[in-house]
Protein backbone atom coordinates (compact mmCIF):
# COMPACT_ATOMS: atom_id res chain seq x y z
CA UNK A 1 0.00 0.00 0.00
CA UNK A 2 0.89 3.80 -0.45
CA UNK A 3 1.40 6.34 1.78
CA UNK A 4 2.17 9.92 2.02
CA UNK A 5 4.75 10.85 4.87
CA UNK A 6 5.67 14.36 6.14
CA UNK A 7 8.45 15.74 9.16
CA UNK A 8 7.82 18.76 10.87
CA UNK A 9 9.69 21.14 12.77
CA UNK A 10 13.64 19.56 14.36
CA UNK A 11 12.74 15.87 12.56
CA UNK A 12 12.38 18.14 9.19
CA UNK A 13 15.79 19.64 10.22
CA UNK A 14 17.58 16.79 11.01
CA UNK A 15 16.55 14.16 8.67
CA UNK A 16 16.17 16.53 5.80
CA UNK A 17 13.22 15.64 4.58
CA UNK A 18 9.56 17.12 4.45
CA UNK A 19 7.63 14.99 3.08
CA UNK A 20 7.89 10.82 1.09
CA UNK A 21 5.65 8.87 -1.04
CA UNK A 22 6.23 5.38 0.64
CA UNK A 23 5.20 1.98 -0.52
CA UNK A 24 4.44 -0.56 2.52
CA UNK A 25 4.44 -4.43 2.30
CA UNK A 26 1.50 -5.05 2.07
CA UNK A 27 2.39 -9.01 3.33
CA UNK A 28 3.92 -6.83 6.22
CA UNK A 29 0.84 -5.59 7.27
CA UNK A 30 -0.89 -4.84 9.17
CA UNK A 31 0.82 -1.63 9.84
CA UNK A 32 1.05 0.46 12.80
CA UNK A 33 2.88 4.01 13.66
CA UNK A 34 5.52 1.94 15.89
CA UNK A 35 5.91 -0.32 12.79
CA UNK A 36 6.79 2.33 10.64
CA UNK A 37 8.61 3.98 12.84
CA UNK A 38 11.03 0.92 13.20
CA UNK A 39 10.94 0.75 9.46
CA UNK A 40 12.65 4.07 9.00
CA UNK A 41 14.92 3.42 11.45
CA UNK A 42 16.79 1.48 9.20
CA UNK A 43 17.79 3.96 7.14
CA UNK A 44 20.39 4.97 9.42
CA UNK A 45 21.74 6.23 12.71
CA UNK A 46 19.96 9.87 12.83
CA UNK A 47 16.86 8.15 11.85
CA UNK A 48 16.61 6.07 14.67
CA UNK A 49 17.59 9.02 17.00
CA UNK A 50 15.14 11.12 15.85
CA UNK A 51 12.55 7.93 15.23
CA UNK A 52 13.11 5.83 18.31
CA UNK A 53 15.68 7.62 20.56
CA UNK A 54 14.68 9.59 23.35
CA UNK A 55 13.66 12.53 21.81
CA UNK A 56 9.10 12.46 22.12
CA UNK A 57 8.03 12.00 18.36
CA UNK A 58 4.04 12.95 18.11
CA UNK A 59 2.39 11.23 15.23
CA UNK A 60 -0.59 12.07 13.31
CA UNK A 61 -2.21 10.15 11.00
CA UNK A 62 -4.77 12.08 8.68
CA UNK A 63 -4.50 14.75 10.70
CA UNK A 64 -5.64 13.32 13.74
CA UNK A 65 -2.98 12.55 16.86
CA UNK A 66 -2.28 9.10 17.38
CA UNK A 67 -0.77 6.49 19.48
CA UNK A 68 2.40 4.05 18.20
CA UNK A 69 -0.62 1.26 18.06
CA UNK A 70 -2.62 2.91 15.69
CA UNK A 71 -3.35 1.35 12.43
CA UNK A 72 -2.34 2.83 8.73
CA UNK A 73 -4.52 2.24 5.75
CA UNK A 74 -3.44 2.36 2.16
CA UNK A 75 -3.34 6.18 1.18
CA UNK A 76 -3.28 8.01 4.77
CA UNK A 77 -1.12 10.68 5.30
CA UNK A 78 1.17 10.22 8.25
CA UNK A 79 3.00 13.20 9.88
CA UNK A 80 5.95 12.60 12.69
CA UNK A 81 6.99 15.66 14.93
CA UNK A 82 8.16 17.02 18.21
CA UNK A 83 5.79 17.75 20.70
CA UNK A 84 3.65 21.01 19.37
CA UNK A 85 4.98 24.55 20.96
CA UNK A 86 2.41 26.87 20.01
CA UNK A 87 0.44 29.43 21.57
CA UNK B 1 -16.51 29.78 15.07
CA UNK B 2 -13.74 31.48 13.26
CA UNK B 3 -10.20 30.11 12.96
CA UNK B 4 -7.31 31.59 11.33
CA UNK B 5 -3.63 30.67 10.51
CA UNK B 6 -1.67 33.67 8.92
CA UNK B 7 1.58 35.59 8.58
CA UNK B 8 -0.07 38.75 9.53
CA UNK B 9 -0.32 40.39 12.29
CA UNK B 10 -4.38 41.09 13.39
CA UNK B 11 -6.00 43.66 15.08
CA UNK B 12 -7.07 42.66 18.83
CA UNK B 13 -9.39 45.57 19.79
CA UNK B 14 -11.66 44.82 15.95
CA UNK B 15 -11.49 41.38 16.22
CA UNK B 16 -12.58 41.21 20.10
CA UNK B 17 -15.27 44.11 18.96
CA UNK B 18 -16.46 42.17 15.88
CA UNK B 19 -17.24 39.10 18.61
CA UNK B 20 -18.78 41.40 21.16
CA UNK B 21 -20.94 43.28 19.13
CA UNK B 22 -22.14 40.25 16.84
CA UNK B 23 -25.21 39.74 19.44
CA UNK B 24 -27.00 42.00 22.04
CA UNK B 25 -27.43 39.20 24.35
CA UNK B 26 -23.61 38.90 24.52
CA UNK B 27 -22.80 39.69 28.40
CA UNK B 28 -18.72 38.86 28.43
CA UNK B 29 -16.09 38.72 26.27
CA UNK B 30 -12.96 37.17 27.43
CA UNK B 31 -9.85 37.30 24.90
CA UNK B 32 -6.07 35.84 25.73
CA UNK B 33 -2.98 37.36 23.46
CA UNK B 34 0.23 35.57 23.71
CA UNK B 35 3.07 37.36 22.10
CA UNK B 36 6.66 37.06 21.47
CA UNK B 37 8.59 37.31 24.68
CA UNK B 38 12.25 39.07 24.21
CA UNK B 39 13.78 36.50 26.99
CA UNK B 40 12.80 32.78 27.35
CA UNK B 41 14.82 30.47 29.67
CA UNK B 42 17.57 32.67 30.74
CA UNK B 43 18.29 33.67 27.15
CA UNK B 44 17.54 37.17 25.13
CA UNK B 45 15.40 36.15 21.94
CA UNK B 46 15.66 38.53 18.91
CA UNK B 47 13.25 36.59 16.48
CA UNK B 48 11.17 33.19 16.61
CA UNK B 49 10.13 31.25 13.95
CA UNK B 50 6.55 29.56 14.34
CA UNK B 51 6.36 26.40 11.90
CA UNK B 52 2.80 24.58 11.47
CA UNK B 53 1.25 21.28 9.86
CA UNK B 54 -1.24 23.05 6.90
CA UNK B 55 -4.80 21.50 7.14
CA UNK B 56 -3.85 19.58 10.25
CA UNK B 57 -3.72 23.18 12.12
CA UNK B 58 -7.35 24.58 11.64
CA UNK B 59 -8.95 20.99 11.88
CA UNK B 60 -7.29 20.70 15.56
CA UNK B 61 -8.05 24.30 16.38
CA UNK B 62 -11.79 23.93 15.02
CA UNK B 63 -12.12 20.53 17.10
CA UNK B 64 -10.46 22.50 20.35
CA UNK B 65 -13.33 24.95 20.03
CA UNK B 66 -16.19 22.24 19.45
CA UNK B 67 -15.26 20.67 22.85
CA UNK B 68 -15.73 23.88 24.46
CA UNK B 69 -18.87 24.85 22.90
CA UNK B 70 -19.68 20.82 24.43
CA UNK B 71 -18.33 21.45 27.66
CA UNK B 72 -19.81 25.44 28.85
CA UNK B 73 -22.53 27.61 27.45
CA UNK B 74 -20.54 30.11 24.98
CA UNK B 75 -22.16 32.02 21.93
CA UNK B 76 -18.76 32.38 19.58
CA UNK B 77 -15.47 31.31 20.13
CA UNK B 78 -12.19 33.63 17.71
CA UNK B 79 -8.83 32.44 17.19
CA UNK B 80 -6.23 33.78 15.36
CA UNK B 81 -2.75 32.08 15.04
CA UNK B 82 0.14 33.34 13.79
CA UNK B 83 3.14 31.42 11.52
CA UNK B 84 6.44 32.86 10.30
CA UNK B 85 9.28 34.78 11.65
CA UNK B 86 7.97 37.06 14.27
CA UNK B 87 9.95 39.63 16.20
CA UNK B 88 10.03 40.58 19.81
CA UNK B 89 6.98 42.12 21.00
CA UNK B 90 4.77 40.53 18.29
CA UNK B 91 1.18 39.23 18.72
CA UNK B 92 1.39 35.74 18.24
CA UNK B 93 -2.24 34.46 19.19
CA UNK B 94 -5.51 35.84 19.69
CA UNK B 95 -8.52 33.70 21.06
CA UNK B 96 -11.50 35.50 22.13
CA UNK B 97 -14.72 33.71 23.50
CA UNK B 98 -18.13 35.04 23.64
CA UNK B 99 -21.62 34.02 26.51
CA UNK B 100 -24.03 35.27 28.48
CA UNK B 101 -22.23 35.25 31.66
CA UNK B 102 -18.26 35.43 32.27
CA UNK B 103 -17.64 32.17 34.33
CA UNK B 104 -18.01 30.23 31.19
CA UNK B 105 -16.24 32.35 29.13
CA UNK B 106 -13.08 32.48 31.25
CA UNK B 107 -13.21 29.04 31.29
CA UNK B 108 -13.83 28.06 27.71
CA UNK B 109 -10.67 30.33 27.12
CA UNK B 110 -8.46 29.00 29.41
CA UNK B 111 -9.22 25.48 27.86
CA UNK B 112 -9.07 26.46 24.18
CA UNK B 113 -5.30 27.85 25.27
CA UNK B 114 -4.59 24.72 27.04
CA UNK B 115 -5.35 22.52 23.94
CA UNK B 116 -4.17 24.61 21.49
CA UNK B 117 -0.75 24.72 23.84
CA UNK B 118 -0.51 20.73 23.84
CA UNK B 119 -2.36 19.66 20.63
CA UNK B 120 -2.27 22.51 18.13
CA UNK B 121 0.73 21.67 15.32
CA UNK B 122 2.56 24.85 15.55
CA UNK B 123 6.71 24.65 16.76
CA UNK B 124 8.59 27.49 17.71
CA UNK B 125 12.36 28.29 17.30
CA UNK B 126 13.40 30.76 18.28
CA UNK B 127 17.31 32.91 17.84
CA UNK B 128 19.14 33.86 20.41
CA UNK B 129 22.49 35.36 20.97
CA UNK B 130 24.43 31.55 20.74
CA UNK B 131 22.11 31.07 17.91
CA UNK B 132 18.95 28.84 16.97
CA UNK B 133 16.96 27.03 18.55
CA UNK B 134 13.49 24.99 18.94
CA UNK B 135 11.39 25.78 21.61
CA UNK B 136 11.31 22.28 23.82
CA UNK B 137 7.70 21.33 25.40
CA UNK B 138 6.55 22.19 28.23
CA UNK B 139 5.26 19.36 31.32
CA UNK B 140 3.60 22.57 33.00
CA UNK B 141 1.89 22.86 29.87
CA UNK B 142 0.59 19.18 29.43
CA UNK B 143 -0.15 19.49 33.32
CA UNK B 144 -2.49 22.10 32.37
CA UNK B 145 -4.17 20.30 30.22
CA UNK B 146 -4.69 17.76 32.36
CA UNK B 147 -6.64 19.51 34.35
CA UNK B 148 -9.35 19.48 32.49
CA UNK B 149 -9.84 16.09 32.60
CA UNK B 150 -10.26 16.24 36.62
CA UNK B 151 -12.89 19.04 36.88
CA UNK B 152 -16.50 18.11 36.29
CA UNK B 153 -17.55 21.48 35.75
CA UNK C 1 -1.88 49.86 38.19
CA UNK C 2 -4.84 52.06 36.36
CA UNK C 3 -8.63 52.31 37.67
CA UNK C 4 -10.38 54.51 35.76
CA UNK C 5 -14.50 54.90 36.40
CA UNK C 6 -16.21 57.49 33.88
CA UNK C 7 -19.22 57.86 31.59
CA UNK C 8 -17.47 58.05 28.25
CA UNK C 9 -16.99 54.67 26.14
CA UNK C 10 -13.24 53.12 25.53
CA UNK C 11 -11.31 51.22 23.26
CA UNK C 12 -10.70 48.39 24.59
CA UNK C 13 -8.37 47.43 21.68
CA UNK C 14 -5.99 50.46 22.03
CA UNK C 15 -6.23 49.50 26.33
CA UNK C 16 -5.37 46.11 25.93
CA UNK C 17 -2.26 47.11 23.27
CA UNK C 18 -0.94 49.68 25.69
CA UNK C 19 -0.80 46.58 28.23
CA UNK C 20 0.83 44.43 25.67
CA UNK C 21 3.37 46.71 24.65
CA UNK C 22 4.51 48.12 27.85
CA UNK C 23 7.27 45.73 28.48
CA UNK C 24 9.13 43.32 26.48
CA UNK C 25 8.88 40.58 28.73
CA UNK C 26 4.80 40.41 28.82
CA UNK C 27 4.24 36.89 27.67
CA UNK C 28 -0.01 37.33 27.74
CA UNK C 29 -2.69 39.45 28.08
CA UNK C 30 -5.94 38.31 29.05
CA UNK C 31 -8.91 40.55 29.17
CA UNK C 32 -12.90 40.56 29.97
CA UNK C 33 -14.84 43.12 28.60
CA UNK C 34 -19.18 42.89 29.66
CA UNK C 35 -21.35 44.96 27.60
CA UNK C 36 -25.22 45.77 28.47
CA UNK C 37 -27.18 42.90 27.38
CA UNK C 38 -30.69 43.75 26.06
CA UNK C 39 -32.55 41.12 28.21
CA UNK C 40 -31.98 40.14 31.67
CA UNK C 41 -33.97 37.81 34.23
CA UNK C 42 -36.52 37.45 30.56
CA UNK C 43 -37.41 41.09 30.32
CA UNK C 44 -36.11 43.11 27.49
CA UNK C 45 -33.77 45.74 28.84
CA UNK C 46 -33.69 49.18 27.41
CA UNK C 47 -31.13 50.75 29.02
CA UNK C 48 -28.78 50.41 32.31
CA UNK C 49 -28.12 53.44 34.47
CA UNK C 50 -24.72 52.63 36.93
CA UNK C 51 -24.81 54.80 40.25
CA UNK C 52 -21.59 54.24 42.06
CA UNK C 53 -20.03 55.52 45.30
CA UNK C 54 -17.12 58.30 44.07
CA UNK C 55 -14.32 57.76 46.01
CA UNK C 56 -14.67 54.22 47.58
CA UNK C 57 -15.29 53.15 44.05
CA UNK C 58 -11.70 54.00 42.94
CA UNK C 59 -10.23 52.70 46.83
CA UNK C 60 -12.11 49.54 46.28
CA UNK C 61 -10.70 48.38 42.76
CA UNK C 62 -7.47 49.60 43.58
CA UNK C 63 -7.28 47.37 46.49
CA UNK C 64 -8.65 44.92 44.40
CA UNK C 65 -5.80 44.69 42.12
CA UNK C 66 -3.14 45.25 44.85
CA UNK C 67 -4.63 41.54 46.49
CA UNK C 68 -4.43 40.13 42.83
CA UNK C 69 -0.80 40.91 42.87
CA UNK C 70 -0.03 39.61 46.06
CA UNK C 71 -1.48 36.56 44.99
CA UNK C 72 0.01 36.03 41.75
CA UNK C 73 2.97 36.84 39.89
CA UNK C 74 1.44 39.15 37.12
CA UNK C 75 2.93 42.61 35.76
CA UNK C 76 -0.17 45.22 35.42
CA UNK C 77 -3.88 45.44 35.51
CA UNK C 78 -6.14 48.09 34.37
CA UNK C 79 -9.62 48.31 35.35
CA UNK C 80 -12.51 50.80 33.32
CA UNK C 81 -15.71 50.81 34.49
CA UNK C 82 -18.07 52.89 33.39
CA UNK C 83 -21.33 54.63 35.07
CA UNK C 84 -24.11 56.69 34.05
CA UNK C 85 -26.88 55.76 31.31
CA UNK C 86 -25.90 52.69 29.00
CA UNK C 87 -27.59 51.26 26.24
CA UNK C 88 -27.84 47.48 25.37
CA UNK C 89 -24.46 46.69 23.39
CA UNK C 90 -23.06 49.26 25.35
CA UNK C 91 -19.35 48.83 27.10
CA UNK C 92 -19.54 48.68 30.93
CA UNK C 93 -16.37 47.32 31.93
CA UNK C 94 -13.09 46.44 30.63
CA UNK C 95 -10.37 44.00 32.99
CA UNK C 96 -6.91 43.66 31.52
CA UNK C 97 -3.84 41.60 33.14
CA UNK C 98 -0.46 41.20 31.69
CA UNK C 99 2.03 38.97 32.89
CA UNK C 100 4.88 36.60 31.74
CA UNK C 101 2.42 33.34 31.57
CA UNK C 102 -1.06 32.38 30.90
CA UNK C 103 -2.16 30.41 33.98
CA UNK C 104 -1.39 33.42 36.23
CA UNK C 105 -2.82 36.18 34.00
CA UNK C 106 -5.78 34.09 33.73
CA UNK C 107 -6.52 33.50 37.22
CA UNK C 108 -6.37 37.17 38.45
CA UNK C 109 -8.21 38.35 35.83
CA UNK C 110 -11.24 35.97 36.93
CA UNK C 111 -10.13 36.92 40.38
CA UNK C 112 -10.68 40.80 39.57
CA UNK C 113 -13.87 40.21 37.96
CA UNK C 114 -14.99 37.98 40.81
CA UNK C 115 -14.23 40.64 43.28
CA UNK C 116 -15.45 43.89 41.72
CA UNK C 117 -18.85 41.95 41.13
CA UNK C 118 -19.28 41.46 45.17
CA UNK C 119 -17.09 44.29 46.80
CA UNK C 120 -16.87 47.54 44.09
CA UNK C 121 -20.23 49.98 45.23
CA UNK C 122 -22.11 50.19 41.59
CA UNK C 123 -25.37 49.66 41.34
CA UNK C 124 -27.11 49.21 38.15
CA UNK C 125 -30.87 50.25 37.29
CA UNK C 126 -32.44 48.62 34.39
CA UNK C 127 -35.65 49.78 32.13
CA UNK C 128 -37.87 47.22 30.37
CA UNK C 129 -40.93 47.54 29.62
CA UNK C 130 -42.76 47.19 32.61
CA UNK C 131 -40.46 49.64 34.15
CA UNK C 132 -37.69 50.48 36.20
CA UNK C 133 -36.23 48.31 38.19
CA UNK C 134 -32.66 47.90 40.91
CA UNK C 135 -30.71 44.91 39.41
CA UNK C 136 -30.44 42.45 42.37
CA UNK C 137 -27.43 40.92 43.74
CA UNK C 138 -26.86 37.28 42.45
CA UNK C 139 -25.87 35.00 44.94
CA UNK C 140 -23.42 32.77 41.94
CA UNK C 141 -21.64 36.50 42.26
CA UNK C 142 -20.94 35.49 45.99
CA UNK C 143 -20.15 31.93 45.30
CA UNK C 144 -17.74 32.48 42.51
CA UNK C 145 -15.70 35.54 45.03
CA UNK C 146 -15.85 32.64 48.05
CA UNK C 147 -13.52 30.02 45.51
CA UNK C 148 -10.92 32.01 45.78
CA UNK C 149 -10.85 31.94 49.04
CA UNK C 150 -11.13 28.10 49.25
CA UNK C 151 -7.73 27.55 45.99
CA UNK C 152 -4.53 27.84 47.25
CA UNK C 153 -3.58 28.72 44.30
CA UNK D 1 -19.86 63.52 67.81
CA UNK D 2 -20.44 64.04 64.06
CA UNK D 3 -20.49 61.93 61.04
CA UNK D 4 -21.73 62.37 57.48
CA UNK D 5 -24.18 59.78 56.06
CA UNK D 6 -24.46 58.77 52.28
CA UNK D 7 -26.92 56.48 51.00
CA UNK D 8 -26.70 54.87 47.56
CA UNK D 9 -29.02 53.32 44.72
CA UNK D 10 -32.58 51.49 46.19
CA UNK D 11 -32.03 53.23 49.83
CA UNK D 12 -31.45 56.56 48.52
CA UNK D 13 -34.52 56.84 46.17
CA UNK D 14 -36.40 54.92 48.91
CA UNK D 15 -35.05 57.09 52.04
CA UNK D 16 -35.29 60.25 49.69
CA UNK D 17 -31.83 61.23 50.90
CA UNK D 18 -28.31 61.45 49.37
CA UNK D 19 -26.58 62.68 52.14
CA UNK D 20 -26.59 64.36 55.60
CA UNK D 21 -24.65 65.54 58.72
CA UNK D 22 -25.36 63.80 61.91
CA UNK D 23 -24.82 64.65 65.51
CA UNK D 24 -24.46 61.41 67.52
CA UNK D 25 -25.06 61.45 70.93
CA UNK D 26 -20.94 61.10 72.70
CA UNK D 27 -23.00 59.63 76.33
CA UNK D 28 -24.74 57.01 73.97
CA UNK D 29 -21.32 55.72 72.66
CA UNK D 30 -19.59 53.43 71.12
CA UNK D 31 -21.47 53.67 68.35
CA UNK D 32 -21.78 51.00 66.08
CA UNK D 33 -22.92 50.27 62.50
CA UNK D 34 -26.16 48.41 63.90
CA UNK D 35 -26.60 50.76 66.97
CA UNK D 36 -26.70 53.98 64.04
CA UNK D 37 -28.87 51.62 61.43
CA UNK D 38 -31.71 51.56 64.49
CA UNK D 39 -31.26 54.83 65.85
CA UNK D 40 -32.12 55.99 61.71
CA UNK D 41 -34.69 53.10 61.70
CA UNK D 42 -36.76 55.08 64.15
CA UNK D 43 -37.28 57.53 61.44
CA UNK D 44 -40.10 55.51 60.43
CA UNK D 45 -41.58 53.25 58.58
CA UNK D 46 -39.55 53.19 55.30
CA UNK D 47 -36.37 53.92 57.32
CA UNK D 48 -37.01 50.61 59.37
CA UNK D 49 -37.99 48.67 56.04
CA UNK D 50 -34.93 49.92 54.25
CA UNK D 51 -32.36 49.61 57.34
CA UNK D 52 -33.24 46.90 59.22
CA UNK D 53 -35.64 44.84 56.98
CA UNK D 54 -35.45 41.64 54.74
CA UNK D 55 -33.51 43.62 52.43
CA UNK D 56 -29.91 43.48 52.53
CA UNK D 57 -27.91 46.55 53.33
CA UNK D 58 -24.10 46.96 53.50
CA UNK D 59 -22.20 49.41 55.27
CA UNK D 60 -18.84 51.48 54.38
CA UNK D 61 -17.13 53.55 57.14
CA UNK D 62 -14.26 55.43 55.35
CA UNK D 63 -14.85 53.74 52.21
CA UNK D 64 -13.95 50.44 53.59
CA UNK D 65 -16.91 47.65 53.42
CA UNK D 66 -17.57 46.78 57.47
CA UNK D 67 -19.63 44.89 59.62
CA UNK D 68 -22.86 45.71 61.73
CA UNK D 69 -20.90 45.70 65.03
CA UNK D 70 -17.98 47.83 63.21
CA UNK D 71 -17.26 51.00 65.60
CA UNK D 72 -17.95 55.00 64.38
CA UNK D 73 -15.61 57.61 65.28
CA UNK D 74 -15.99 61.64 65.37
CA UNK D 75 -15.76 62.78 61.79
CA UNK D 76 -16.25 59.37 59.99
CA UNK D 77 -18.29 58.82 56.90
CA UNK D 78 -21.01 56.23 56.80
CA UNK D 79 -22.40 54.67 53.81
CA UNK D 80 -25.51 52.36 53.43
CA UNK D 81 -26.26 50.54 50.29
CA UNK D 82 -27.84 47.38 48.83
CA UNK D 83 -24.97 45.03 47.60
CA UNK D 84 -23.58 46.23 45.09
CA UNK D 85 -24.12 44.74 41.07
CA UNK D 86 -21.85 46.15 39.25
CA UNK D 87 -19.49 44.77 36.45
Amino acid sequence: MKIKLFYFARLKETLKYSTEDLELGDAEGPWTVLKLKALLSKRGDVWGQMLMGKLKVRAAINHELVHDNATIANGDEVAFFPPVTGG
Amino acid sequence: MTVRVQTEDFDAGFEINQLRSARKDVGAVVSFIGQVRDVNEGDEVSQLTLEHYPGMTEKSLEAIITQAKTRWNIMDVLIIHRVGTLQPCDQIVLVAVSGSHRGEAFAACEFVMDYLKTEAPFWKKEATSSGERWVEAKSSDDDARERWNKTTE
